[in-house]
């Protein structure tokens, strides 16, 4: 018991995480592609904070009276994280405007069809 | 308490990711997306991660759903059934998810905190990071100055970004205000968004500099700012904000907030420092520290804001062109 | 004493907040719904935010709350608003005068 | 005979590898003028010529010559070293070098060949890099010479440019390159992993330390990996590189390019695995028989050919397995008749190939069925011809003779009766194959009855042509009466002696 | 007065020079600027190079941190000699470029092409000299964004798919990197590359450190476009522009064999990647398989640039071989394929970009004739070409000398043949090119064009490699001793670990 209350949170973090992949590889839209990539980065990032809980802890900003902390350092490098992958997401929509003009369509199989594939 | 609550979000976030997986409409599937974001940004409070519950909220639920809202505009919202095969996804997934319950089993315990993350550096950041740096939000204080660099690349990131979807989409030009664009009709909306634009900005300003006393900073200033103009934009036009903040200064400023960021590291040189060691740009190391933070966040900050700005005007500069036509 | 109060404040405001997500999914078309969810969301904004002030020191904490909540009381009707308005404007009929013109609508 | 004494002896080495490499430049530098053009080249292969007596020379009053061009790796440079078998291919590299110069100058204008310059251009560079793998210290000098000739006479194979050409030079590159890379290479590498040398060593380089498989594996690696030895069925290449004009095919593919790869057969078989170490190998009879079969074998085709140069091609890889085979015997004597078939089977094919181009020159034929009467036409050249295949064959008094009675002894000295039988049984083709043509040339007639032959009759090739095919067959004569410098010569190489052990 | 802060240049010069490029907004301002900025950082890391050479290995703590609370830039020979590579490359392609995108890419869009060069510049470099595996992720996302950026400039509309396919399998690749972090961070507390080596020697066999050490593998494998993982890198080397191409091509993919090694070798430890987990069976058996199954894919293509790109994929498995071989003789070889496999791949790509500045095309039709047309473009092709096969006095034919040897030192014969053999099919597929080239009568689709000698800005950068190509093959004293430093510091562990036992 204590094994799973110990454990459920990377669980359903690791589920969260694979249907976000899942979505990434089987998703014949381009767009749902992007979103699901972002789901899949999202769930990675819940994992690093989970990470960085410690139980009784608050938010790590020094205030009277308050000794334990959370452990920030995951956050940091999350808030990093988020801002590539808006990156991603930015560059990658921005290509699937691109290809909707040149292919007049988003779904792969439907360009896939037009070019002969390498 | 938190652990019903954790819960309880982890359940509606299955749900959530689960109806993506399978409604078709693409226009759902973005807005659940957008779900998505809000509810990981509750759980980031959970956790105590302030600083990216904020980000998260800003930049997922933000920023990238209004990118795929625009996207969408100029794909069209349906996603076709297709034939796809889903067999091989699946035993991808499988195998992939089979590895990291694997690699759970050995995992620290959740939260607790003996947890070897807890116990070797981070301790240096909780216990000195308000007497060396001088700011009590440590996670401004790791990010700002001791992973400095971290966020140096990360600003470079954003900038990579800009740069990569003006030469896929390119900018508006400026000067095409013949187009009746904007909700022109919503008297409501139009009074309303003049109202709080400027609250908009005001709290952006308020967070930028804020960052250093309670969760915010550079970047999440700079997506409030831009999230204003968008705003306008949508509001009252693409012609018209583009009249506010031309592209080309945008481009300019994004460039420059990179510039003041590595700028300030390159002071350090000068002063015979390490790369971006600020305690050498005051008399005293914790002046110096402050100093260099507040230097670094509005390079994060103007980057940030004149990148996605940017990446927005090169959006919306598509459905334009596309109403036109 | 405020404890109670303010628990009070925060259970009704919770209430009201369900009932809007109870009437979103119970209501017959698009409108009703946009009406459901932007009244209770206003009352569950006030109740829950003077809620939360209660259980402040009332500092700079209370100011800041209300801040949000001027905020939200601004924005919130707006965005229903214009939900509505762009839904009209866009050509969606309301139940009664999908009911008129005998239209087949089944959602 | 030394005009070099002055000369450092380390120098000639460098000399011998960068005379032809300045010929070759100022080939390319007169390619508008032909008179020049071959000026140069026959001056440099003369000043070659003298290089390598020079060198000779010292090779006879025993002074080391050694030089050290660049490491390549740590403890492993491309370097040079003079020794005697070295010596001899040099030798009769360099010779017949002149004598094709000459050969080619006539070829060439008679056939109105186009691309002259870079034929001449090439050629001067492959005779560079036969230099380098004569005086190769290591093995890995030796590699990368070995693989620079076959780049370097690629386009000499396709010089016509014909899809003939092509598909010839393709094979050529494919088996030479495959063969050398995949195998020649891997037992190089092999050797250096295991023995921690590559450097040619008197005796060989492996000790009882070095486990028997791996030895056995290394000789089957060396002999297959050195494809330009045409050991069954590696041998594709050499019938198919006989697209290339007949110069090319005369020096380079019956002397430099094969030549090259028996002489690195011997070469390791000497100095990598020593003829002593020899017998213990477990697979040294098997390559042995291999190449008893290669020489059988490439017999009979031979015979099936009627294009004249496609029987001197199966002709040649059959002779090369001579040599194969009196390297691996495992005797002295036998190695000794191997060397010697270096230079005696080079005066002898060249011949034939000279013949051969002379014909094609002068009578445009190309096959041997058309050949009847040809002695009336043209009988220097078929009389060139005739003493020429005797000598292949081995019969006196020509050089073949005493290649291959070294040869034969050496298989009695290894007690192999089976080779004795063979080199018998392959002398018999030898004359089954090569001897009809001047027959047929000289006492068949297409018709009955002929006007008596006079001068005017004839129709030789040209002048320069002629000479080398004179020179060339008065050195297969020569050779036989005097074969004693080069005897002298192969004797000096370590473990190898024209004298039967055990005997005074 | 910058000495001591050499390290650091070669990543922030670039990375400020990006915005500096917007700024100008000139595009030849933009080139200038970007080719010396290139230039000087290539002066840097061979300076630096040449110090760990002599003093091991450099350190510098960014903002004055000591790791591992700051972030160290950590630089030892390996880094150096790869980071020469590369801004040499990129200088060099810099030059290139400025001919081959003027035909290639819009006008318009030619500072932001210099840009993202840059930044692409950053983010290797970055790579190559952080010590730090978050910092690391970072960089790896900066050289993405802006190489998918790159790849989008094409004047092919499939550059499109290709970058967006590119984008998809890179950022998956680099979120598993990600979750392999966070994997080793939640069981050490920390993230600098030597701390961590430090405190995962505690955890041999932990569950949880296997898993992140998977994840690690397979996202750099996509990132390195190792064999089943290749997918997205032919359609992105092919219709990319011709100057990204040989950026890339040269670059970007051996960083990515770098931080693979980095993982292994400096965090990881040999023991744990080869012993417990046995990872040097998988990633042999994955080389041989690319080297074979792309080598024989590059001999049917009849887009040139595709050749290349299948080729590149198979060379990688070259690299991967050497590094499977877990030997520090295997390593060098490794690590040597990168450098030199950086010149030749570089030289190749710049000569299509020639032809295709020339021709309008990168069929193997177009190449016919070329030998008498463009007869130094060609020429450098070859030599390239042969250099690939690893013929005698090329610097291929080093490397191929040295993991030969390593297979050899095993007793792995039967590896050292198929090596050997893949060999052949490289011969294969620059046979067909090369034959075209100066065998075959031009075709249809150059027929009655006038086709003239690539413009001297092309050629210089291209013979430049090309002689680099010769040189290294004949003189390897700076390569090998380099390659054989960083291999001998990296499996130091290794060699303690053997000496022990």
């Amino acid at each position: 018991m204590s094994f799973i209350v110990d454990h459920y949170n990377y669980w359903i973090v690791v589920l969260l995480m694979m249907m976000g992949f899942y979505v990434v590889i089987a998703a014949n839209n381009l767009v749902k592609k992007i979103v699901g990539l972002n789901i899949f980065q999202t769930s990675v990032f819940m994992m690093y904070i989970s990470i960085g809980k410690v139980n009784g802890g608050s938010a790590p900003i020094a205030a009277e009276g308050i000794t334990t902390y959370s452990n920030p350092l995951p956050h940091v490098l999350i808030l990093t994280a988020i801002v590539v992958g808006v990156a991603t997401t930015a560059v990658g929509l921005a290509l699937v405007v691109r290809i909707k003009r040149a292919y007049g369509t988003v779904e792969e199989n439907e360009f896939e069809d037009k070019e002969d594939l390498i | 308490m938190a652990e019903i609550i954790d819960l309880v979000l982890l359940g509606m976030l299955a749900i959530t990711a689960f109806n993506i997986i399978f409604i078709k409409d693409l226009f759902t599937v973005v807005m659940l997306f957008g779900i998505y974001s809000f509810l990981s940004a509750l759980i980031f409070v959970n956790l105590d991660a302030v600083d990216v519950a904020f980000t998260e909220a800003a930049v997922g639920a933000g920023i990238s759903t209004v990118l795929m809202l625009g996207t969408l505009a100029l794909t069209g919202r349906k996603e076709k059934a297709s034939s796809h095969k889903t067999i091989l996804p699946l035993l991808v997934v499988c195998v992939t998810g089979a590895a990291l319950i694997y690699g759970t089993l050995d995992m620290p315990l959740f939260g607790d905190p003996d947890n070897p993350a807890h116990q070797h550096v981070a301790p240096r950041y909780i216990e000195d990071s308000p007497q060396e740096i001088g700011i009590p939000n440590m996670v401004t204080s790791v990010l700002a100055s001791y992973r400095a660099f971290d966020t140096l690349g990360e600003t470079a990131v954003v900038f990579a970004a800009a740069i990569g979807v003006l030469s896929l989409l390119g900018l508006p030009k400026r000067d095409r205000a013949t187009i009746q664009s904007g909700l022109k009709s919503h008297l409501v909306l139009r009074v309303v968004a003049k109202m709080i634009i400027p609250l908009i900005v005001l709290f952006a300003l308020y967070v930028q500099f804020h960052g250093d006393y309670g969760p915010g900073g550079g970047f999440q200033a700079g997506v409030i700012a831009a999230a204003a103009l968008i705003l306008y934009a949508l509001v009252f036009g693409l012609p018209m904000a583009t009249h506010v903040v031309p592209p080309r200064v945008l481009k300019a400023l994004a460039a420059l907030g990179v510039l003041i960021y590595a700028g300030t590291g390159v002071v350090s040189l000068f002063l015979s420092a390490n790369f971006l060691d600020y305690s050498v740009l005051a008399e005293d190391p914790v002046a110096g520290q402050h100093i260099g933070i507040i230097a670094i966040e509005l390079g994060v900050g103007i980057t940030v804001f004149a990148a996605m700005l940017c990446i927005f005007y090169a959006f919306a500069g598509q459905t334009e062109r596309k109403n036109i036509q | 004493m405020i404890e109670i109060i303010s628990s009070v404040f925060l259970i009704v405001g919770a209430f009201f907040s369900l009932t809007g997500a109870v009437g979103i999914f119970k209501f017959p078309d698009f409108f009703t719904r946009v009406h459901a969810a932007s009244v209770t969301d206003s009352i569950s904004t006030i109740l829950i935010i003077f809620g939360l002030i209660l259980r402040t020191d009332f500092d700079l904490v209370a100011v800041k709350l209300l801040f949000i909540l001027i905020f939200m009381l601004l924005t919130s009707p707006t965005a229903s608003h214009a939900l509505a308005k762009s839904a009209r404007h866009g050509g969606l009929l309301t139940l009664a005068e999908t009911r008129s013109d005998k239209k087949v609508g089944d959602d | 005979m030394n005009i070099w004494s002055t000369l450092d002896p380390a120098q000639l080495i460098n000399l011998t590898i960068v005379v032809p490499l300045i010929g070759a430049a100022f080939i390319a530098l007169f390619s508008q003028q032909p008179n020049l053009r071959e000026g140069v080249s026959i001056i440099t292969a003369v000043v070659l010529f003298t290089l390598v007596l020079a060198v000779t020379d010292n090779t006879f009053s025993k002074l080391s010559m050694e030089t050290t061009w660049v490491a390549l790796f740590p403890g492993l440079e491309i370097a040079y070293s003079v020794e005697p078998l070295g010596v001899l291919f040099a030798l009769v590299a360099s010779f017949l070098w002149i004598i094709t110069t000459i050969y080619s100058i006539g070829y060439m204008r008679g056939h109105n060949e186009e691309n002259q310059t870079r034929f001449f251009f090439c050629f001067a560079l492959s005779i560079s890099t036969v230099m380098a793998i004569c005086f190769s210290a290591n093995l890995l000098t030796l590699f990368i010479f070995y693989e620079l000739l076959t780049l370097s006479t690629y386009p000499l194979v396709t010089h016509a440019g014909t899809k003939e050409a092509k598909h010839g030079g393709r094979v050529y590159l494919g088996v030479l390159l495959s063969t050398s890379i995949v195998l020649f290479l891997l037992a190089i590498l092999g050797t250096w992993v295991s023995a921690g040398t590559l450097n040619f060593t008197p005796g060989g380089v492996f000790t009882q330390a070095h486990s028997d498989s791996l030895v056995a594996l290394l000789l089957v690696l060396f002999c297959y990996g050195i494809g330009k030895a045409a050991l069954m069925p590696f041998h594709r290449w050499l019938p198919a590189a006989m697209v290339a004009p007949t110069p090319a095919s005369s020096l380079l593919h019956a002397v430099a390019v094969v030549k090259a790869g028996v002489f690195s057969i011997l070469k390791v078989v000497i100095y990598i695995f020593g003829i002593d170490n020899l017998s213990d190998i477990a697979t040294t009879d098997v390559m042995l028989y291999i190449g008893t079969a290669t020489v059988l074998l490439s017999s009979c085709v031979a015979m099936t050919k009627d294009s004249l140069k496609a029987r001197l091609a199966y002709s040649t890889v059959s002779q090369l397995s001579y040599i194969v085979v009196g390297a691996l015997l495992a005797s002295s004597v036998a190695a000794a008749g191997a060397s010697l078939h270096i230079a005696t089977h080079a005066v002898g094919k060249i011949t034939l190939f000279f013949c051969a181009g002379a014909i094609m020159v002068a009578a445009h034929k190309k096959n041997i069925s058309e050949m009847v009467g040809l002695g009336r036409k043209m009988p220097i050249t078929m009389i060139a011809f005739a003493i020429a295949a005797l000598s292949i064959i081995g019969l006196p008094p020509m050089a073949g003779t005493w290649s291959k009675w070294y040869l034969m002894v050496g298989a009695v000295e290894a007690d192999k009766m089976i080779i004795v039988v063979v080199l018998t049984i392959s002398s018999l083709l030898n004359v089954a194959y090569l001897l009809p043509i001047p027959i047929k040339a000289f006492f068949n007639t297409p018709s009955g009855d002929q006007p008596a032959w006079s001068w005017s009759e004839t129709k030789e090739a040209p002048l320069p042509s002629l000479i080398a095919i004179v020179v060339t067959t008065t050195a297969c004569l020569w050779l036989f009466f005097y074969p004693q410098p080069l005897i002298d010569l192969i004797n000096l190489i370590p473990d190898v002696s024209t004298e039967l052990k055990g005997r005074p | 007065m910058f000495a001591q802060h050499l390290p650091v240049l070669p990543i922030i010069l670039p990375l400020m020079a990006a915005p500096l490029c917007i700024l100008l907004g000139r595009s030849h301002l933009a080139w200038l600027l970007a080719t010396l900025v290139s230039a000087l950082s290539f002066v840097i890391s061979v300076d630096v190079l040449l110090t760990t050479l002599e003093q091991g290995v450099l350190s510098y703590a960014i903002g004055g941190w000591q790791p591992p609370w700051g972030i160290e830039i950590r630089i030892d020979t390996a880094s150096a000699m790869i980071l020469s590579a590369v801004t040499g490359i990129s200088t060099l392609v810099l030059v290139y470029a400025k001919e081959s995108i003027a035909k290639e890419v819009d006008p318009s869009q030619h500072t932001l092409f210099y840009t993202a060069h840059l930044l692409c510049l950053t983010g290797l470099s970055g790579i190559l000299s952080t010590g730090d595996a978050f910092n690391l992720f970072v960089f790896l996302e900066i050289s993405s964004l802006a190489t998918y950026t790159l790849v989008s400039l094409g004047s092919d509309k499939r550059c499109l798919t290709a970058a967006f396919r590119y984008l998809v399998m890179g950022t998956i690749g680099a979120t598993f990197i990600l979750i392999g972090v966070g994997m080793l961070y939640m069981k050490t507390g920390t993230l600098n590359m030597i701390d961590l080596a430090d405190r995962i020697a505690e955890f041999n066999g932990n569950r949880t450190l296997k898993t992140g050490l998977a994840f690690i593998l397979v996202g750099v494998s996509i990132k390195l476009a190792l064999f089943p993982l290749h997918m997205w890198l032919p359609p992105a080397y092919t219709h990319a522009p011709s100057a990204v191409s040989a950026f890339l091509a040269s670059t970007a993919t051996k960083v990515a064999v770098y931080v693979m090694v980095r993982f292994i070798f400096t965090i990881y430890g040999a023991e744990f990647v080869f012993h417990t987990m046995s990872m040097d069976i998988l990633l042999l058996a994955l080389a041989i398989v690319a080297i074979f199954k792309c080598s024989f894919m590059a001999t049917v293509q009849s887009n040139v640039k595709t050749v290349l790109a299948y080729s590149s994929v198979a060379q990688i498995g070259y690299m991967i071989l050497g590094i499977s071989l877990v030997s520090s003789v295997g390593l060098m070889a490794g690590l040597l394929h990168i450098f030199n496999h950086a010149l030749m791949k570089g030289a190749l790509f710049m000569a299509v970009g020639a032809v295709l500045l020339r021709t309008g095309s990168v069929d193997i039709k177009a190449f016919q004739g070329l030998g008498k047309q463009m007869p130094l473009t060609m020429a450098a092709f070859t030599i390239a070409g042969l250099s690939i096969i690893g013929v005698p006095l090329t610097a291929g034919f080093v490397s191929k000398w040295y993991l030969v040897t390593a297979a050899l030192e095993q007793q792995q014969w039967v590896i050292a043949m198929l090596v050997l053999l893949g060999s052949l099919l490289a011969i294969i597929y620059i046979g067909r090119i090369l034959e075209a080239a100066y065998f075959k009568e031009p075709s249809e689709l150059t027929a009655g064009k006038d086709i003239k000698e690539a413009p001297m800005l092309m050629l210089v950068p291209m013979w430049v490699l090309v002689i680099a190509n010769i040189y290294f093959g004949i003189d390897t004293s700076l390569t090998l001793s380099a390659a054989d430093t960083a291999a001998q510091l990296l499996t130091q562990s290794m060699t303690e670990i053997e000496a022990a036992q």
